[in-house]
C-alpha cells in the first residue's frame, strides 16, 4: 500500500484510538463523580487526527498540543496512566500536578506540549522547525489547532514565516466546526480554511478526519516533504467534536442531527469497518478490551496516588539572594 | 431592590445600558448565542438583535484594537475577554492606542469603551488561566481599571464604566460570579469610579484589597476580631484611579496597614499600594506595610498547590498580626 | 469617463500631490538643517495612492493610516501649515505639537489618525467600520498599510472580521517593495499579497500604484462596494518609495537601477503626462508653482511658531484626587 | 582592554557568544543584511550566515514565541525587538508561555533565549517609540530582566544572559548606543546577572537608578556634592532578579533613598523599588523613599514636552534633597 499504514501499524492506531476513547470516557465519569478540577476537554470523535497524524513520528519529532491534546498525547507514545495522574493533579503525573489537564508534556517524546492559550500551538511548532533547521537535524515539528484557532494572527504570522524559510513544519488543522460554542460560519465566512495556504504558497490538503488511513496518508507525505527540507504543508481535517466544547458545557448548540450524521462515521467504527476483512472482528475486539482494561487500570492506580506537596521555585524568585 | 448574583447583576446593568441608548453594544467570544461563558451576557442578543450583541472569532489583539476606534467614532462598545490571561493581547491596544490619544490628540477624541474579563485562580483552571493580571493595565495612563466585588458595585460600577467618557477596563473574578446579594434596581443607579468602599471600620489596622481579595479580608477581620484587632477592610474597587484620600484617611487613624492582591508580588498592584502609603503617609506608619500576594510563580494546577500558593484570610491576619507585633 | 476622476477631480489630485512632494522635500531639507526630531518617513513616489485613494471621501468617512501618512493626510484634506507645525512640534500643530510627525490626526476631518505600531491601522480602521455598521451610518473606513504590515497578525484577523461581518472597510495595501530595510522577497514568499483576500472571501484587486487614475477608480469601486453595505474590498498598489525609509535610514539597500525604473514612473510625472493633452502644460506648470508656494509659506510660518508648554493631563491621572 | 561604544560592545558580545557555540542564533527585523536599525548586528549575517543570523516579517508576536520553543529544543535563539513599546506583542509569549514551563513542567525544559530590546526617551521619537515598559517584564516569574548602561556591562551581561539557562530580556536604550568605554576583550568576561553596581560610594542617601537613568544620577550626585551632600549611586543592572542585599546594604549606611526609573509612575518599576525598601529596609529609614519617574502620561513629542516629562539629575537632586529636608 502506497505511504502505507500497515496492517499493524492501523492495528496500533486502532489500539490508540480506543484508548483515548475509554480516557475520554472516564474523565467524563470522573468529572460528575467530581474528581478532576476545571472544564476538561474531551476529543471524543476527532481521535483519528490526533493519533494517525502522529503515527509516523519518532521521539525526536516535536508536537504542540492545545487545550484538547489527549489524542495527542496518546499518539506521541505517552503513558495513559500519567496523562491520568497528571489530570487528577497528583504528584505522579507527567508535570507533578503543576500542569493539569490542558498542559501535559513529556519533553522526552517530544509532547512540549499542551497549551491553552487558542493558537499558540502553531508558533510553538514553528519556533521548534526553526530550532531542528539552525542544528541541521533531520526531524519534524508540528503543530495541531482547531477551526477556532486558524482565526488568530499568529497563525497568520507562522505561516508565512514558515513558509519564508522552508521549516520542517506540518500544520494540522483540526476542523471540528466549531470553536468553544461558536460554530464555524460565525467565525470566518470561508468554511475550508486550507484554502489560506495559497497566501503563503504552502501546499495544503483537505483530509476526512474521520478516516486514520487518510489522516495518516496525508500527514505522511507532508511529513517526509518536511524532512527533506521542502518546507510546510497545512492539512485540514474535518472532524465532528461528539460531546461538545468541555464538560463545563451547557450544551444546546450542536444539531441532534449533526451528532447522529458524525457518530454514524464514528473514527472507530471507520477503522473497525476497515479493518474487519483483514484481520477478523475478535482480534479488534480483543484490542479494545485490553485497551479498555489499560484505562480503567490507570484510573484506579492514579486516584490512589499522593497529591504533590508545595514547595517554592528558586529559579522564579524575584531576588537573587532567592536563587 | 432585589437579590441578585454577580453575574446577573452584570447582565442587568448591560441591559438597562443598551436601553438607554443605542450606541451601546457588546462583542466577544461566546458572548451572543451562547449568552457568554459565565452566563453574563444571557438573552440580551435576543433582546437587542445580532447587530448589537456579536459573537467573534477568537482575535482579541484585533478585537480590542476595534474598539478603540469604535468608542472614537460614535459608539460605547463593550468588549468581553474571556479570561484575563489574555491581557497580552490586549494590551498594544490599551497601551499604544487607547492610553495616547486623548493626550496626544489634544483632547480632539475620546474612547468610552468597556473592556471586560476576569481573573485569578482557585478553580482549577491552570496556569493560563487563573492569573490576575491587573497591574499590567493599571499601569497605562488614560484607562481606568475597577474591579467591583459586590454585586451591587458590580451593577453600579459597570454602569457607570459604559457612561464613563474614558476607557475602562472592569475586572471580575471567575470565583465571584454566584455571590447573591442585593441590588438596587434604579436604572440611574451608578456607583463612582474612584471611589473606595469601606467594608469593616477599625481602628488598629488598615487592610487594603481587590477584587476577590476584600472577603478574604473580611474573613481576617473576623479571625484579627477574635484576637481583639479591631481591622479596618477597604475595598478599593478602582484600582486606576485610586483613592488616595481613602487610605490616607484609614492609615492615619490606624497606622498600620496590609495590602492584598491577588497578583504577583514582584512589581505587582500591592507594590503600588505599598509605594503610594510610602510617598503619602510615611510619617502616620508605626510599622512598614505588610504585602500579601500570590508568590512569585506560576499558578499550579493541583488542588494542594493552588492553595498553597492563593492569598486568603489566614495569611492576611498573620500579616497584620505581623505589622503590629 | 466611467467611475470618474474627472478632469477637475485630477487637477486636484494632481495639486495634492505636489503638495505633498514639497512637503517631503521641506521635510528633507528641515532634517538636515537639524530642525526636525526623529526620523521623518517621506513617500516621495508613492503620493498617488494616498491622494487618489482619498480622493472621493468625505470628512464624515475615516482614514486609518501609517508612519507614511504625509499623502494620507493631504489627501483627506488636511492643511500643510498645520501638518509641518505638527511635525515641528508647535503649539499651533494638528496635536499641539504633542503627536509628531508619525501620530498626526484631524478627526473632523476623520483622519485619525497616523499610527506607528506597523498594521496598527488595519484593526483600527475595522472598528470605525463596525462603528459605522452599528450606527446604521453610510460612511466608510479606509485603512493604508504596507506590504511590511501585511505580515501582522491584526491584518489577518482585520479581514477575517471584515468579511465577517461584511464591514464598511476599504483596505489599502501600498506595496512599496520593502518594509524598512527589508525587501519584501525576505519577508514573505508571496509577491502579490492581493491574492490573500481569497482567505478571506474578500475580493480583491492589483492596482498601479503610481497611477492616480487608476487608483481612483479601483477604490472608487470598493468605497461604493462597501456603502452598499457589501463588505470590504482588499486593493494592493504597487509603488515604490523612492527616498528610502526614513530620513535617518543609511541606505545601500534599495538598487539604483530600481530606484531609476521607478523614477521614470514618478506618479507626478505619469499625472503631468496624462493631463497635458487635456489641459496644456501651462496649467500644469502653474499649479505646480501655486502648491510649492504654499508648501514653503507653510514652512517659513511653522517655523516661526511657538513651542507649547507642558501641562499635565488630568485624564491620565493615577489617582482620582488628581482629576 | 579597547573602547567601544556601547553598540559595538554588544556586537562583541554576540560575535564571541556565536563563536563559541553554534547554537546561538539571532533573528529579528532588520537584523541580518542591513546590520540592525542601531547597528548592533552589523557583519555578522557576513560572518555566520544567513541561518544564523535571520531577517524576519513584522511579526513580533510569533517570534518571540518561536524563540521560547526554539530554546526548548536545543537551541540558544538572540531575538531583537526594535523598540521596547512592542513589548505588548511579545507579552503572551513571555507571560503564557517562557514564564510556566520550567516550573508547571516539573523542570523537564529549559528556554535559554535572549529578547534583546531598546526602549526610553529623549529622541524625539513619540509616544509609541519612547516607552519604557521594564515593569511589565519585571513582573513575570520565570524571566530575567536586565538593563546594562556601560559599554563593558552591555557586553558582560550579554554574553551571561547568552549562558544563561533561562529567558532574558535584555534592555538596551536609544541614547546609550553611542556611549564609548573601555570594554575587556576576554572572551569569558561576564558580568554576573543579579548584581548591583555601585556606581558613587556616599553616605548620605542612596539613589537606586537603572538604564540611562544611571547616568542621570551620577549627574545628580554631583549636583548635591556641590552642596555637601554624598550620595552613593547605585546601578541596579539586573531589574529581576533584584539584588536585594544591595540595596538593604547601602540604606543601612545613608538611611535615605531616592528610586529612579524612566517608566510611568503608577504601578512602575520605582513603585517596586519602594515596596522592597519598605518591605526590607523600613527600619533603617530616616525619610520616605522618593521615586523619580515620567509622570503618568504618554510621552509627548515636542521637545520642550519631552523634557520637562523626562526625569533627570535635577529632578534626582531635588528629590534626594526633599528626603533629606
Ligand atoms: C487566546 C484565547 N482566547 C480564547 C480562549 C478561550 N477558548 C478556549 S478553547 C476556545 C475555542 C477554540 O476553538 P478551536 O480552536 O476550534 O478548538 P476546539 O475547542 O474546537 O477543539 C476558546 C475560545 C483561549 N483559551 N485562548
Ligand atoms: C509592530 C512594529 N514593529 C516594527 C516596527 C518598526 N518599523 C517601523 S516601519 C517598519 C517597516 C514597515 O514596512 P511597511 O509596512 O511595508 O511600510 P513602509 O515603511 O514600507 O511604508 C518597521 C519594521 C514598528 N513600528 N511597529
Ligand atoms: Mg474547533
Ligand atoms: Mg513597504
Amino acid at each position: 500500500m502506497k505511504n502505507g499504514p500497515s496492517i499493524d501499524e492501523q492495528l496500533e492506531m486502532y489500539r490508540r484510538m480506543i484508548i483515548t476513547r475509554r480516557l475520554e470516557e472516564q474523565l467524563g465519569d470522573l468529572h460528575k463523580a467530581g474528581k478532576t478540577r476545571g472544564p476538561i476537554h474531551r476529543c471524543d470523535g476527532q481521535e483519528a487526527v490526533g493519533i494517525a497524524a502522529t503515527a509516523m513520528l519518532s521521539d525526536s519529532d516535536y508536537i504542540t498540543s492545545t487545550h484538547r491534546g489527549h489524542a495527542h498525547y496518546v499518539g506521541k507514545g505517552l503513558d495513559v496512566y500519567k496523562i491520568l495522574a497528571e489530570i487528577l493533579g497528583r504528584e505522579t503525573g507527567y508535570c507533578k500536578g503543576r500542569a493539569g489537564h490542558m498542559l501535559v508534556a513529556d519533553a522526552s517524546r517530544g509532547m512540549i506540549g499542551g497549551n491553552a492559550i487558542v493558537g499558540a500551538s502553531i508558533p510553538a511548532a514553528t519556533g521548534m522547525a526553526l530550532s531542528i533547521q539552525v542544528q541541521g537535524r533531520k526531524d519534524v515539528a508540528m503543530c495541531f489547532f482547531g477551526d477556532g484557532a486558524a482565526q488568530t494572527g499568529i497563525a497568520h504570522e507562522s505561516m508565512n514565516i514558515a513558509s519564508l524559510w522552508k521549516l520542517p513544519v506540518v500544520f494540522i488543522l483540526e476542523h471540528n466546526q466549531f470553536g468553544l460554542t461558536v460554530h464555524h460560519s460565525v467565525q470566518s465566512v470561508v468554511s475550508d480554511l486550507s484554502i489560506r495556504g495559497a497566501g503563503y504558497n504552502i501546499p495544503s490538503e483537505i483530509v476526512d478526519g474521520n478516516d486514520a488511513v487518510a489522516v495518516y496518508r496525508a500527514v505522511s507525505t507532508a511529513v517526509d516533504r518536511a524532512r527533506r527540507g521542502e518546507g510546510p504543508t497545512l492539512i485540514e481535517a474535518k472532524t465532528y467534536r461528539i460531546e461538545g466544547f468541555s464538560t463545563s458545557d451547557m450544551g444546546g448548540y450542536q444539531l441532534d442531527e449533526d451528532i447522529k450524521a458524525w457518530k454514524a462515521r464514528d473514527p472507530i467504527k471507520v477503522s473497525f469497518d476497515a479493518l474487519k476483512a483483514e484481520v477478523g472482528e475478535d482480534k479488534l475486539a480483543a484490542i479494545d478490551e485490553a485497551a479498555t482494561a489499560v484505562v480503567a487500570a490507570a484510573v484506579e492506580r492514579a486516584l490512589a496516588d499522593p497529591y504533590p506537596t508545595f514547595e517554592l521555585h528558586p529559579a522564579s524568585a524575584a531576588y537573587s539572594e532567592a536563587r | 431592590m432585589a437579590k441578585l448574583r454577580y453575574a446577573e447583576a452584570l447582565n442587568a446593568a448591560l441591559r438597562e445600558e443598551m436601553q438607554r441608548d443605542p450606541n451601546v453594544f457588546l462583542f466577544g467570544e461566546d458572548i451572543a448565542r451562547y449568552g457568554g461563558v459565565f452566563k453574563v451576557t444571557r438573552g440580551l442578543m435576543e433582546e437587542f438583535g445580532e447587530s448589537r450583541v456579536r459573537d467573534t472569532p477568537i482575535s482579541e489583539q484585533t478585537l480590542a484594537a476595534m474598539a478603540v476606534t469604535a468608542a472614537m467614532t460614535g459608539t460605547r462598545p463593550v468588549l468581553e475577554i474571556m479570561y484575563a490571561d489574555f491581557m497580552p493581547l490586549v494590551l498594544d491596544a490599551l497601551i499604544n492606542q487607547a492610553s495616547i490619544y486623548e493626550y496626544i490628540w489634544a483632547d480632539q477624541v475620546q474612547m468610552p469603551f468597556v473592556l471586560r474579563t476576569q481573573g485569578g485562580g482557585g478553580a482549577g483552571a491552570g496556569a493560563q488561566h487563573s492569573k490576575s493580571l491587573d497591574v499590567l493595565i493599571a499601569h497605562i495612563p488614560g484607562i481606568k481599571v475597577v474591579a467591583p466585588v459586590t454585586p451591587a458595585d458590580a451593577k453600579g460600577m459597570l454602569k457607570a464604566a459604559i457612561r464613563d467618557q474614558q476607557p475602562v477596563v472592569f475586572l471580575e473574578h471567575k470565583l465571584l460570579y454566584n455571590l447573591r446579594d442585593e441590588v438596587p434596581d434604579d436604572e440611574d443607579f451608578i456607583v463612582e469610579i474612584g471611589k473606595a468602599r469601606t467594608v469593616v471600620e477599625g481602628t488598629d489596622i488598615s487592610i487594603f484589597a481587590t477584587s476577590r481579595m476584600v472577603l478574604e479580608s473580611q474573613k481576617a477581620a473576623e479571625l484579627l476580631a477574635a484576637d481583639g484587632i479591631k481591622a479596618e477592610v477597604i475595598d478599593l474597587r478602582s484600582l486606576r484611579p485610586l483613592d488616595l484620600n481613602a487610605i490616607k484617611a484609614s492609615i492615619a487613624k490606624t497606622h498600620h496597614a496590609v495590602v492584598v492582591n491577588e497578583g504577583w508580588r514582584f512589581c505587582g498592584y500591592a507594590a503600588e499600594l505599598s509605594a503610594t502609603i510610602m510617598d503619602h503617609a510615611f510619617d502616620d506608619l508605626d510599622a512598614p506595610v505588610q504585602r500579601v500576594t500570590l508568590p512569585d510563580l506560576p499558578v499550579p494546577y493541583s488542588e494542594p498547590l493552588e492553595m498553597a500558593v492563593l492569598p486568603n484570610a489566614a495569611k492576611i491576619a498573620d500579616a497584620a498580626r505581623k505589622a503590629l507585633a
